[in-house]
């Protein structure tokens, strides 16, 4: 296949097949995230759910897409028409670009930037125009609110976030997510454990900058409605809506190559693996976890009341072999391959726990008033994220100049940002234990 | 009630006691003054309710009536005074701020004049609707067909 | 690759100039910002056929992400109909275009001038191979002092704005 | 561009700058004295925002016109009366039986209380009392319906603040009662289970076990709630410190019930004036100390507590007995007035009732407890921001049929 394409377009061929893909599959990947939110949300709240389309809603996406696409797209008379439609294409834009530099396995990643994650956090900061002109475009009072608070939040959280991942790129040493990941199989640690600060603040920071959870504060339903998004509706809404949560997706997929060990399966240890010499069973896992998802929805299949829903069921229980018989094979592939398939797989696995946590978090926090936004932001996360980033420094001096282990120079510093992080917090909320008191 | 009696004088008409149940008739003029001594030194410092009745044979043909409660001594009481069609009535607005939205309500339905009531506007009823429907000459059908057609654009219900 | 890089080199060149044009042309404000960002995103376009990744990246975080940010947060808070209502052009329009025609004489008179040293297949020329490394310690190493004043500088400037901020809204 | 363009900015800027034009004002002209006082009075960048009445958060047909000064609010005014439906004036062209039905549906979501205090009124009227089994009987749904409105109210204030998931908890135990309504009485919501003189129906047989399975589970049912939100340090951000009512304003504004207790006033109307059979139940009345809207979170679930022990207690023994007082079908009490108040959720819930001997009641006043705490509204959100706003209609729980009646 080499000889047919001309050598000067050759390094581009790979990349664009990756990138037809992604942009296929994103679209998909949000409309089921959209279905596992909706479902995990309802077994949260002791009930079931979407189940009406398709075997337990699994095609209940596959609907929304089309309600969306059907929707009449009004604009509103007075809008600004050319920002109108230009605002959701920015942020569209901006989210899918980010997926450039993301690397999902060792193989499947677009384009190895040595300055990836620096690329993504310049590309995900653009993605504040679509919101603010949005805003501004539907040219009513409730969107520019809402726009203007969003904007605000986004930039005082991306400070924080950023903060925190210099921390960890002090340890990887590069900023390409290729050499981050290589950088956590050969310390044998994942960056999360050695870092627990800058992942705790990586982890609000990017509830923060998808506006989700406890900050989804712009799209406040209670005060101004929908934020910036109140004018738009069916396609032009359904943008927004795939950017947002294509950004959950970035930011979980930064999450994961930072601080889960990108596509590292738990406990690997690639270099010492010798092919053949027996298949650690951690290896065999997500070969049986589909397999176990298979013969589930199989035993599912007959229960279902209408046989539409049957057949659709068994289709997706003999998806699952397949991926199931996919990734059996691999175990016996060249280690090369084998890697590929397998830590596409972990990455994925991670990146969906990561958006659970997201969920998880979302329904058991009401939201933050504006003000207090703000002021976990500026108050308590950014001083943290300074003194974990001036903490990981220290920690590396002691690596160096004392010869301390790895591990062992980090508890220190971890301790010390422990102990800023419990002053820092003690003035910024009313602590619980104080106001049960009073008044009793 | 002896001592509301002994301080009022001619203010004070009569007391009567129905369903174990204190109520004082009392001046209109004086139901400002009676309010303040009320709260002041008989503790009655919650204005319960404030309402009317519209009596159309009686030449003072609506009753105001105050309902009192005091927290102190647990006791109700009711204050009562005849008002005539045009002829406000004081509004106690500024000892029980309680009376405001009540007074108002009663400028909707009954068409009482409150003077000395910082906003008295309809409360209920759109601004410009004519008449006040809880008067007994007010028929239960009858509706302010012209503000209905002009803003509802439909011929009225009836 | 040559002919590829050309190619883009005249695209993100003439955008640049095209954006500016029309930047300064709109009477709607919020248009112009977007194509003032255009400006900027195509020169960091440039930035990055010259293989300056890392001016690349600084040039969209700083001007685009940051600054331009709070540009569009100020017109949307500012009070736009007066200005809308105030004559845009007022009477010196002649003065402003005998300067400007100073002006751009002497801009053909450079290009003509240098016509010989411009040779527009400029990509190829070396640049220290790992641009971010060595920006890192040019910065860090021969021009520290500048580099701390500059970061104090910039410390005074943030306190200054909260400082009058907080008097403005006391 | 034209004009045109700049059009649509000016009218979107404008009400930036203060001088306000109510742009989509189109519908009910309620308010045209209001527009020409407020572009006087405004001073240079306060904004008014419209609240309703089709908010998702204002509980029902509530307007609230907010002069806002940046975020925080300067002033606020209810616009009511979408929801009046005359209530006052229909109870004076039908009979004291007719006109029951009508109370369930002022206060529709505690429709049992509301039917308990006319019932009440008209027999104080009438001078008779109900029989001892009816009483108790009546006790015990008022209290259940009290814990079922409460829930209702935890849920939806909890939904206005952000926290989705006890909106459902609430939603799941309130089912139970209203199930235990229906075995009753047929209905769920406007239930219309009291007559005048004592009850229709004698209880289901069951009735005792149902509402005694409820209430044991409801106990730890409750501490869910509590784990979910009181310690929870985004709610006491959000509640604490928010909406604040000190006891003399509570007094001086009439305001009563959970309100007035969070406001540290220890006054209950089962306790101060007992009616029903509440004379015969210990139980105590929680209160805080200064008047926030955590306060009011607090009083309430310990009402619900509260509300649980009498039900137990009640259950216990249920004297027998006739459930119907000996009063004709055609009832045409003396001449006279009187005033008969119960403690419903929402606060003090009062009938003035003036019978002038005919079958038909000559004057009915209701006194609404949402509509005189809705009162004390424009005095808590002073000073606060928008979203305390909306925590803070969530907070006094009203309920609009009973604010416009």
């Amino acid at each position: 296949m080499g000889h047919l394409i001309p050598p000067s377009i050759m390094p581009f061929v790979l990349p664009v097949v990756y990138a037809v893909v992604i942009v296929a599959v994103l679209p998909l990947l949000a409309g089921y995230i959209v279905l596992m939110e909706r479902k995990v949300m309802a077994d949260m709240q002791a009930r079931l759910g979407p189940m009406r389309v398709g075997p337990h809603g699994l095609l209940q996406p596959i609907a929304d897409a089309v309600k969306l696409l059907l929707k009449e797209d009004i604009i509103p008379d007075k809008a600004d028409r050319l920002m109108f439609w230009f605002a959701p294409l920015v942020s569209v834009t901006m989210a899918l670009l980010a997926y450039s530099a993301l690397a999902i396995g060792p193989a499947f990643q677009i384009a190895d930037l040595n300055i990836g994650l620096l690329f993504i956090l310049a590309v995900s900061s653009l993605g504040i125009y679509g919101i603010v002109l949005g805003g501004w475009a539907s040219n009513s009072h409730y969107s520019l609110l809402g726009a203007l608070r969003s904007a605000a939040q986004l930039v005082s959280y991306e400070t924080a976030a950023g903060l925190a991942l210099i921390s960890v790129l002090l340890l990887a040493g590069s900023l390409s997510m290729k050499d981050i990941v290589q950088a956590q199989s050969d310390q044998g640690v994942w960056f999360g454990f050695s870092v627990p600060f800058g992942f705790f603040i990586y982890l609000v920071g990017s509830i923060a900058e998808t506006n989700r959870a406890p900050f989804d504060l712009p799209e406040a339903e209670s005060e101004l409605v929908a934020g910036y998004m109140t004018e738009y509706s069916g396609f032009r809404w359904s943008l927004y809506f795939l950017a947002e949560y294509a950004n959950m997706v970035i930011v979980a997929g930064i999450a994961t190559t930072l601080f889960l060990g990108g596509w590292l399966r738990p406990g690997a240890r690639y270099h010492e693996h010798i092919p053949g010499t027996g298949i650690e069973w951690l290896d065999a896992l997500p070969a049986l976890l589909t397999l176990g998802v298979a013969l589930y929805s199989l035993s599912l299949a007959p229960k279902q009341p209408v046989k539409i829903q049957k057949i659709v069921m068994v289709l997706v229980a003999v998806l699952c072999l397949g991926v199931a018989g996919i990734l059996a094979g691999a175990l016996f592939a060249p280690p090369a391959v084998m890697q590929g398939i397998h830590g596409a797989f972990w990455f994925m696995a991670k990146v969906f726990a990561y958006i659970y946590a997201f969920l998880w978090i979302r329904f058991t926090f009401p939201r933050y008033r504006f003000d207090q936004l703000m002021r976990l932001g500026w108050r308590f996360l950014i001083p943290l994220a300074l003194v974990n980033v001036i903490g990981v420094g220290v920690a590396i001096v002691l690596r160096q100049q004392l010869a301390w282990g790895p591990i062992v120079s980090l508890i220190p510093t971890t301790l010390g940002t422990l102990g800023v992080a419990m002053f820092l917090a003690k003035d910024d909320a009313p602590t619980v234990a104080a106001h049960l008191v009073d008044g009793e | 009630m002896q001592r509301l009696k002994a301080r009022f004088g001619d203010a004070f008409r009569e007391a009567s006691l129905d369903r174990k149940q204190a109520i004082a008739l009392i001046a209109v003029e004086q139901l400002r003054e009676i309010s303040r001594y009320c709260r002041d030194e008989e503790k009655f410092d919650m204005l319960v309710d404030l309402t009317a009745v519209d009596w159309p044979k009686r030449e003072k043909r609506f009753d105001v009536v105050l309902n009192l409660y005091s927290f102190a001594k647990n006791e109700r009481l009711r204050l009562k005074a005849h008002a005539g069609e045009n002829e406000p009535a004081p509004s106690v607005c500024e000892i029980w701020p309680a009376a405001n939205w009540m007074e108002r309500e009663c400028y909707d339905m009954f068409g009482i004049v409150f003077e000395g009531h910082p906003n008295l506007t309809r409360i209920l009823l759109p601004d410009e609707w004519q008449g006040h429907p809880l008067r007994k000459d007010y028929d239960i059908l009858k509706q302010d067909t012209d503000w209905v057609r002009e803003n509802l654009g439909i011929e009225s219900g009836q | 690759m040559q002919t590829l890089n050309q190619a883009l080199f005249i695209f993100f060149a003439v955008l640049a100039v095209a954006s500016a044009i029309l930047m300064v042309t709109r009477r709607n404000i919020v248009h112009s910002a977007v194509f003032l960002i255009t400006t900027l995103l195509s020169t960091a376009g440039i930035f990055l056929l010259l293989e300056a990744e890392f001016l690349f990246i600084v040039q969209i975080i700083l001007y685009v992400g940051g600054i331009m940010v709070l540009f569009v947060f100020v017109i949307m808070l500012v009070n736009l109909d007066v200005s809308m209502r105030q004559v845009q052009f007022n009477r010196q329009w002649f003065v402003a275009g005998a300067l400007s025609l100073v002006l751009a004489l002497q801009f053909l008179f450079a290009i003509w001038v240098g016509r010989g040293a411009l040779h527009l297949h400029g990509t190829d020329m070396q640049i220290a191979p790992k641009n971010t490394e060595a920006v890192a310690d040019a910065l860090f190493s021969h021009y520290m002092l500048p580099f701390e004043i500059a970061s104090i500088l910039l410390l005074v400037a943030m306190i200054g704005a909260v400082v009058m901020a907080k008097r403005r809204v006391g | 561009m034209g004009s045109g363009k700049s059009g649509n900015r000016e009218r979107a800027v404008a009400a930036h700058n203060g001088h306000e034009r109510m742009s989509n004002e189109h519908t009910i002209k309620t308010i045209s004295g209001m527009d020409s006082v407020n572009a006087t009075v405004l001073g240079a960048d306060e904004i008014i925002l419209n609240m309703g009445p089709q908010h998702p958060s204002t509980h029902g047909v509530l307007r609230v016109k907010l002069k806002l000064d940046g975020e925080r609010v300067a002033g606020s005014e209810c616009i009511i009366g979408y929801l009046h439906r005359g209530v006052e004036k229909i109870a004076e062209h039908r009979s004291y039986q007719q006109f029951a039905p009508y109370v369930d549906r002022m206060d529709y979501v505690a429709a049992v209380s509301n039917g308990l205090g006319y019932c009440e009124a008209v027999e104080k009227l009438l001078g008779t009392e109900a029989p001892p089994r009816a009483r108790v009987v009546r006790t015990i749904l008022t209290e259940l319906q009290r814990i079922a409105s409460h829930l209702l109210w935890l849920g939806t204030h909890a939904l206005d603040i952000g926290a989705l998931t006890p909106v459902f908890y609430c939603f799941r135990e309130r089912e139970e009662i209203l199930k235990i309504f229906e075995k009753y009485c047929g209905a769920r919501l406007t239930t219309h289970a009291f007559r005048i003189g004592g009850l229709q129906y004698e209880t289901y047989d069951g009735f005792e076990e149902d509402t005694r399975r409820f209430c044991n589970d409801f106990a730890h049912k409750i501490d869910e709630y509590e784990t979910l939100l009181t310690e929870n340090r985004i709610w006491v951000g959000r509640t604490k410190g928010v909406g604040i009512l000190n006891a003399a304003d509570a007094i001086a504004l009439g305001v009563t019930g959970p309100v007035l207790r969070a406001s540290g006033v220890k006054w209950d109307l089962r306790k101060a004036l007992p009616y029903a059979a509440y004379d015969q139940y210990e139980f105590d009345i929680p209160t805080r100390g200064t008047g926030d809207t955590y306060d009011r979170y607090v009083v309430r679930m310990e009402e619900m507590r509260q509300s649980r022990r009498i039900c137990l207690q009640a259950i216990e023994n249920i004297p027998t007995g006739p459930i119907m007082a000996r009063i004709g079908k055609v009832l045409k009490p003396p001449p006279g007035e009187v005033y008969h108040s119960i403690e419903a959720p929402k606060g003090e819930l009062g009938y003035y009732i003036v019978s002038d001997g005919t079958t038909q009641p000559y004057r009915v006043r209701v006194r609404p407890p949402s509509f005189i705490n809705l009162q004390a509204f424009d005095k808590m959100a002073k000073g606060s921001l928008i979203a305390d706003v909306v925590a803070i209609i969530g907070t006094i729980d009203i309920v609009l049929g009973e604010v416009d009646r």
